[in-house]
């Protein structure tokens, strides 16, 4: 966790273990972009990281609107780092509508940095700003630093003699020039990257780049900020990184799994967020054996995932929480032909339309319940971004092991927090290995694997192997429809079992922190860096805490019921109303309680220090 | 760009020639005695044999409805989906396997009414599949309700007072999105069914094929007026690429335009000034004039509206995919997992 | 329970407390008729029953095939009857076919009546019979009565000129008639309902009456057949009788709300098994203020029946499983938008297809749980065919005093199973209070009622209070979008304590049986019967053992949880794998254990009893 | 049979007159700065301001999108549904209370791709309500993927190479359902946008209104080549009933008809042979070939291609509502409950 305390009293190159930023502008500002970038130079730097971005759910609401506000923060460290932090150290607002939203999660004596040219008249109306906030005091309890940010942007810029607007697009880089300065950052790839982003521009090119340096030297200079930190390398474990949020992971997951399992990788899906980075990532990879589609709704998106995996690929669609909804009837046929799909929702504010744009984990039930009859299916749920490539491919092998529908929990935190990820090496993946039957002899389309339950994966063009699948009741073996009462039952079960063999072949679940003690702390998903922060936090504080983090939640681990009783209380936080908690208690009749929010935002470190302090009570 | 279709018509020389009897996938077949559907069975089953189809190399998918059970009949592969959703499948399907010959069986309900929005969006996309729309002009297996082709006024058990709603014509709303392939036969007439069914067979791009399908037991005759032998000549109208249009007893009457309007003519004789049927017209103008003619002021036409030839979907897609890769070279997998930075910690 | 030997050693009118007659035949063979008209006489006679059709999934699969046959079975009683009986203790079987389906439920010492002369060879075949039942000895441990059924009814027709085939359909009504004998059964109802029926062809008419009278005849004449019983008068409540089937009541109990609350009632639907009956019936009701409309989908039922509640109607939807399924994305919508609709899923085999014609419960988790986002709705479950048009009024009343949707859990047993049915009094029917504001003062679309949480209906048409609402989410009080996250917590706890705060305004639970015991048996929906006579039957043989059923499952009954306090076990019996079961155990926290069966059909009493016997070992 | 609509667009006579201002609801305005949504909006206050609407009676229905923000911003009823249902919503309500005045707001993803099949059942059963569907050619709200009326090629989010379906028109899928008013106008054209919503406000049954809307983020300039001033000309193509078709500077081209195919012929000064546009044909026909005009073999067709009178679904429902209650009598509860038979038990 990082505490606005330990900046408190910095001078000149101070050393800290962890800051977060947040960039807060109107959504024209290019805060994301410069929140990019920071993050850049800090991964080069070495630093472990978390970032995440929280923007409009409009494209772009009118200039200088509280809805049109976009933010971006990042959480850096010279240690392992779990969370884009709870509250921003340092928060720079390049309006007064930034100021206005993002002043409530300010902790006092944070660093305050202002667009002080933007809190005019007209601005100051739209915030809904009686007052101007720079000048009425209400900002005494930070450390505030009102800087003229577009004059002295323009006047950087003036010798270029570029058209006003596009030397004012430039001022988000002189502020991240400043921050350069404030944290001793070096320029070199934001500037490579400028001159190559613009390089068919050069003037525009030339000015961010003049924008840049003027941020810098202006902190250099100037003795209005006196601070300057350093955040010391951390010590990560060797080997080559790259940036990764959970789309990105997730997608190019799926992209391994398909290789490794020497597949062809088909995506069929909708547009919606959070969940479109997904499609857009994978229509890109036409040289790798990747075909996408998209739909005409996720209705069509999921019968063509169907179709595509009844032709042999492994076929994947993916949406949010409505798309799911709409997908559900077709997910029932997946279900009765037993074919290996991958659904995957990066799940959002709901109900209903809901929050789109927002972080939310109450889509849970709608995946195991959601569809009429008994209707089951293996459900995933990666914990960090990284993790997302991980689950693709954990996803991918399920489905193609037990031939069954993955439902694949993301969220939108995942979605768009990014950190560090060590690139696994090629080897070192997991290989899939998938078999299709050839001989015609005796050959059953329902006939079952003994160990896995799994009926055998015929592929239209194989000679002799011609058969019919569809939604109705099913006899086993001959897969021939039966409205047989005893076959119905026996085929209700038959699924129920093969899901629920699943658990016999994933990881057993293992907690953080003792083994037996006080509480045990259960999470799932999204949130596992702000629980196991959390966790580690109170155990610092002499508790005796667990964390324990299901990555698989249908079925359960097979330790599971009995890692429970080691705990005298158990905790279950999620970002819902207790679905998650429900599950364990029907199953394992623990009392267990839970913490829950549904806010469109994760948990923070210290609401969940304090949950579980109050558990102890 | 997609020869497949073309390929999975013609065997392979080592292949044993397969017989009518090979399609036929020996379940039992379970429609109400005198159903429409055996005879479209029959004819598909015949029109497969005589192309010398591979059976391994062919899937019918359908939805849900008497017409849907089709597949259970066929020794192909086959996939019995959910109500209005066969087009959805069968696209999933020819994108990942291109080089299939992909049925779609569907009815007046299953593709017109849940499955509307499927079927106009397979059709534009010209996604390679045969589209089979069985027509009955009503709900069979869910025990006689009206359809979305049910004639106005029309009572039925969800509608004693007789319908309100305007029917829909199933070619003109595949017009309205630019089928490629667009054709109208009977179950009552084999042999044309055969000919509509190998021209779709053939025809690279979704070819879509209204069926008038008798349901014996809801609705029967409905087309009875227009397809019974002694009523036909004067009711149906048969079109043929490069020929006027004529119908009624040895040709006596024909259709001329005033404008874009069609009007009724005698023709005994000399067909000049006739309209003359142009399948390839690259507008579909003609065509969409043809689906609009119907009984009684018209005659009903039968036969292939429309018949052009355009890139398909999954053909588009394939190049597409083999100029990107030779562009960008093969992937890598490797390169991918790298992403756009890296930094090393060492 | 009827139970075979109750009528073993039957002579001339032997008196018999009940009985079970089972009709089956080829789907074209008329059982699903003449079933209906024994119902009818059996009802004028004064008999409580209880009947239940089951017919094939196919339209009119091949004649004389096995999918082909339909059956159709009446439970009737001098005393109060719970079920439409386990097994048979008469079965009419027209051909090969429906023997062989029906054998393997027959008891042995059952009264078997055969229509011999469809036994020939082709028939045989179609049926699977390598050799013939009716000869080989194997229908011994019945009491066997082969009737040439075919050749009487030929000869007893011949007379009338009658082309053969049409004489050939009559032969049900000799069927008929020859059990009309058996039971001692007037004729002249279904004599006047036959000339009325085939009034504008008399020679049918005279042909169908003359079966039924030669089939009368023939049993009164021949001796083949020794026995005849007597089933006397039920004792049942005084009043106005009709026989009623769970769709009929259904959609004449939302007529009936709709008209108590002084409400147009609006029904948007999409044709499916086995909800279909539900559109046919109110689509006739135009001179009663009801709207049907048939719509493209599921969706699109739903979207109108959305439309119609902003509009002010008492707003239904209906459908089974599959349909709910696609509407859910919907139902979310009426959930954000707090908007009364009710949603019938008359619940089917699943999962997707699954068994369209048969019963199941499996559709609770989906009506739960089945939606993107905490979405809570109502959910009640009528318990026999009479019930549901009293638990329609109350799903209307429920939805419109909290302006939420409510799920109305009916099945495929309810659906098509009729029993008597007392018409209630129009005046001891509850009105139904609903409010529209009209003062535009300080009008607020999501302010609430204190009491029930219920937002006001202001209606379209209302000068000032133009308003506008939709799926995203809302500001408590003014209905305005909010991203806020305070409020988003708020509003997602608003909605759940609306539905849980019904619990207040709903009947307590209410055992049968003893108070404290030894078992409870739980269950909710159309199970009831089974339930109610197996427990009966339970305490009976002297077993300490209560029963409880649940109509309304969200919220529960607030004194629920008390209650299964009392019992030292709980047994809840469902046609799923553990729905309730699994909702029970996680909120109370109580050890359960279920009875559950998924086999497309009821449950039988016997089973339910040998579950009962079990659970106390 | 259905004279609602027409009742809420005259006031009574005691109503204050209302103004452009009265249709503003006051919320923030949410679309980027320089969207054409705001244009439509503003015409479409006016229209209503102009023709004195009464507000109370007037609802506005959308879906999912940046055009679906629409109902927030009119100071009518209004309902902000989901992705492509709106047309339910708008049916519904039009059954249940057939005299409210309901306009649906529909962008060409949520009006074609996932709400397509609505959208042509609503217009074929003619229910009385006005769909306006805002095309940009893009997803705008979910940030720049392609829609069903993206032209082919295009590079969007999730097409880097260029995009492989054919594009879908808006008008020939509601001609293919016989749309009974179908209309095209531009954001770019106030004076052309008030006279064609006002048409179809005054339309009885479902008016389709296509309107040229352009995303300044993700499609900027999409119409330009048709619609700026300077081109206008040539490449638009202003019908009007009962003229001949004529464009270009001083309208020096005209259409005339070769068959049903056009042809732009110099028609400086004279109109003989040139094609007359009739909305009120019986058969859309005309209609449709003129909906398939497009740049750059054709200047792009605006106003009205069609608007005959037919029944409505809601007018023909209330119909049939009053035709049963004069037969059969006003319904009777205890009646309903009685059923067909009953017996007494004492
Ligand atoms: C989601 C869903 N809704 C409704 C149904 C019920 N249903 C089955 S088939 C059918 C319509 C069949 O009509 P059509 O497509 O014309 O086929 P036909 O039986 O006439 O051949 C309906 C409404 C279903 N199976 N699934
Ligand atoms: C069920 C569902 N699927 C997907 C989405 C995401 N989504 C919202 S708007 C939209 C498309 C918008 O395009 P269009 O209708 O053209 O409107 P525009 O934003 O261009 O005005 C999509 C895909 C959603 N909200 N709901
Ligand atoms: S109901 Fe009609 S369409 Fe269905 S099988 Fe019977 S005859 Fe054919
Ligand atoms: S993204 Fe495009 S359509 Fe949406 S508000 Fe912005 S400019 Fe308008
Ligand atoms: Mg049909
Ligand atoms: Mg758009």
């Amino acid at each position: 966790m990082s505490n606005p305390s330990t900046i408190q009293s910095a001078k000149k190159h101070q050393q800290l273990e962890k800051v977060a930023i947040r960039f807060a502008g109107d959504s024209g500002d290019g805060m994301q972009l410069v929140g990019g970038k920071f993050t850049e130079t800090t991964a080069m730097c070495g630093n472990d990281f978390s970032t995440f971005p929280d923007f409009p759910a409009e494209i772009r609401a009118p200039t200088g609107s509280l809805p049109g506000v976009s933010g971006y923060q990042i959480h850096f460290s010279s240690r392992d780092i779990y969370t884009p932090g709870d509250a921003p150290d340092v928060l720079v607002a390049m309006n007064p509508a930034a100021l206005k939203v993002n002043l409530r999660d300010l902790p006092e004596n944070a660093i305050l940095l202002v667009n002080q040219d933007a809190f005019n008249d007209a601005n100051l109306k739209k915030a809904g700003y009686a007052s101007n906030p720079l000048e009425d005091g209400s900002l005494k309890r930070f450390r505030f630093y009102p800087v003229p940010i577009g004059r002295l942007n323009a006047e950087a810029l003036a010798k270029l003699g570029l058209p006003k607007k596009d030397a004012e697009r430039c001022k988000n880089f002189f502020a991240l020039g400043l921050i350069y300065w404030m944290f001793d950052r070096p320029m070199e790839s934001t500037v490579t990257w400028i001159q190559d982003k613009f390089k068919k521009v050069k003037g525009i090119a030339d000015a961010n780049e003049a924008a840049l340096k003027a941020g810098f030297f202006y902190g250099e200079t100037t003795e209005l900020i006196p601070e300057q930190y350093r955040i010391p390398q951390a010590q990560l474990e060797k080997g080559l990184y790259r940036k990764i949020s959970g789309n990105e992971a997730a997608a190019i997951g799926f992209v391994a799994a398909a290789q490794l399992a020497g597949k062809q990788l088909f995506y069929g899906s909708y547009p919606i967020t959070p969940a479109s980075d997904i499609l857009h990532e994978l229509s890109y990879h036409k040289n790798l054996n990747v075909r996408t589609f998209q739909a005409e709704d996720e209705i069509a998106a999921m019968g063509a995932t169907i179709g595509a995996a009844f032709g042999g690929s492994l076929a994947l669609t993916g949406t949010s929480g409505p798309g799911v909804a709409l997908k559900s009837e077709a997910i029932g046929l997946a279900v009765m032909t037993e074919l290996p799909v991958v659904i995957v929702n990066v799940q959002r504010g709901g109900p209903s339309t809901g929050l789109p744009t927002k972080t939310e984990q109450a889509d849970l039930f709608q995946a195991m319940f959601g569809r009429n009859g008994e209707c089951p299916v293996i459900i995933v749920a990666p914990a960090t971004p990284g993790e997302c490539f991980h689950m693709a491919i954990e996803a991918s092998r399920l489905a193609l092991k037990f031939m069954s529908p993955v439902m694949y929990l993301s969220d939108g935190f995942l979605a768009n927090s990014a950190e560090p990820w060590r690139m696994p090496k090629l080897e070192d993946l997991p290989r899939i290995h998938v078999e299709h039957p050839t001989v015609a002899d005796n050959f059953l389309p329902y006939s079952r694997d003994p160990e896995t339950l799994a009926r055998p994966w015929a592929l239209p063009g194989t000679p002799g192997l011609e058969h019919r699948i569809g939604g109705l009741e099913k006899e086993d073996g001959s897969g021939n429809v039966s409205y047989d009462s005893e076959n119905h039952q026996h085929m209700v079960q038959t699924r129920a079992a093969k899901v629920a063999g699943v658990a016999k072949f994933i990881p057993p679940a293992a907690v953080a922190g003792p083994p037996h003690g006080d509480l045990l702390l259960v999470g799932w998903g999204g949130t596992y860096g702000s629980l196991r922060a959390a966790s580690e936090e109170a155990r610092r504080l002499g508790k005796s805490v667990a964390h324990l983090h299901l990555r698989y939640i249908n079925p359960f681990p097979s330790n599971l019921g009995d890692l429970l009783t080691n705990y005298k209380r158990i905790l279950v936080a999620e970002l819902n109303c207790g679905q998650l908690l429900m599950m364990l208690r029907a199953k394992y009749l623990v009392d267990a309680r839970g913490f829950n929010k549904v806010k469109g935002k994760p948990f923070q470190v210290v609401e969940v220090l304090r949950a579980i302090e109050e558990a102890l009570l | 760009m997609n020869e497949s279709t073309t390929l999975t018509l013609q065997p392979p020389a080592l292949t044993k020639p397969v017989s009518k009897a090979d399609f036929v996938s020996g379940q039992d077949v379970r429609w109400c005695p005198g159903c429409g559907d055996y005879a479209i069975l029959a004819a598909v089953q015949k029109a497969l044999a005589d192309m010398q189809v591979q059976r391994q190399n062919t899937v019918f998918i359908s939805g849900i409805g008497c017409s849907s059970r089709f597949p259970y009949y066929m020794n192909t592969y086959g996939f019995h989906s959910i109500h209005g959703r066969a087009p959805t499948l069968a696209t999933g399907l020819k994108i990942a396997r291109p080089e299939l010959s992909i049925w779609v069986v569907t009815g007046d309900g299953d593709g017109l009414s849940i499955g509307g929005n499927h079927l106009i969006h397979t059709i534009r996309r010209n996604v390679d599949i045969k589209i089979l729309l069985f027509n009955n002009q009503i709900y069979g297996l869910t025990k006689g309700q009206y359809s979305p082709t049910s004639e106005q006024g029309k009572k039925t058990k969800s509608t004693p007072f007789g319908t309100i709603d305007y029917p829909i014509s199933p070619l003109c709303v595949a017009l309205g999105v630019e089928g490629s392939f667009v054709a109208r036969t009977t179950d009552t007439d084999l042999k044309h069914m055969a000919m509509v069914l190998e021209r779709a067979a053939h025809h690279k791009g979704t070819a879509f094929v209204e069926i008038y399908q008798n349901c014996v037991i809801f609705n029967d005759g409905a087309f009875k007026g227009i397809t019974e032998k002694s009523v036909r000549p004067d009711h149906a109208l048969f079109l043929e690429h490069g020929k006027p249009m004529t119908f009624g007893k040895d040709g006596s009457k024909g259709i001329r335009l005033d404008g874009v309007h069609p009007n009724i003519v005698e023709a005994t004789g000399k067909s000049e000034g006739l309209c003359v049927h142009d399948e390839k017209a690259p507008e579909p103008t003609l065509a969409y004039m043809l689906s609009r003619m119907r009984n009684p002021d018209y005659p009903v036409p039968f036969g292939v509206f429309r018949a052009i030839e355009r890139p398909t979907y999954d053909g588009m897609l394939v190049a597409q995919e083999q100029q990107a890769t030779a562009k960008m070279g093969a992937g890598n997998l490797q390169n991918l997992l790298r992403g756009p930075e890296t930094w090393e910690v060492k």
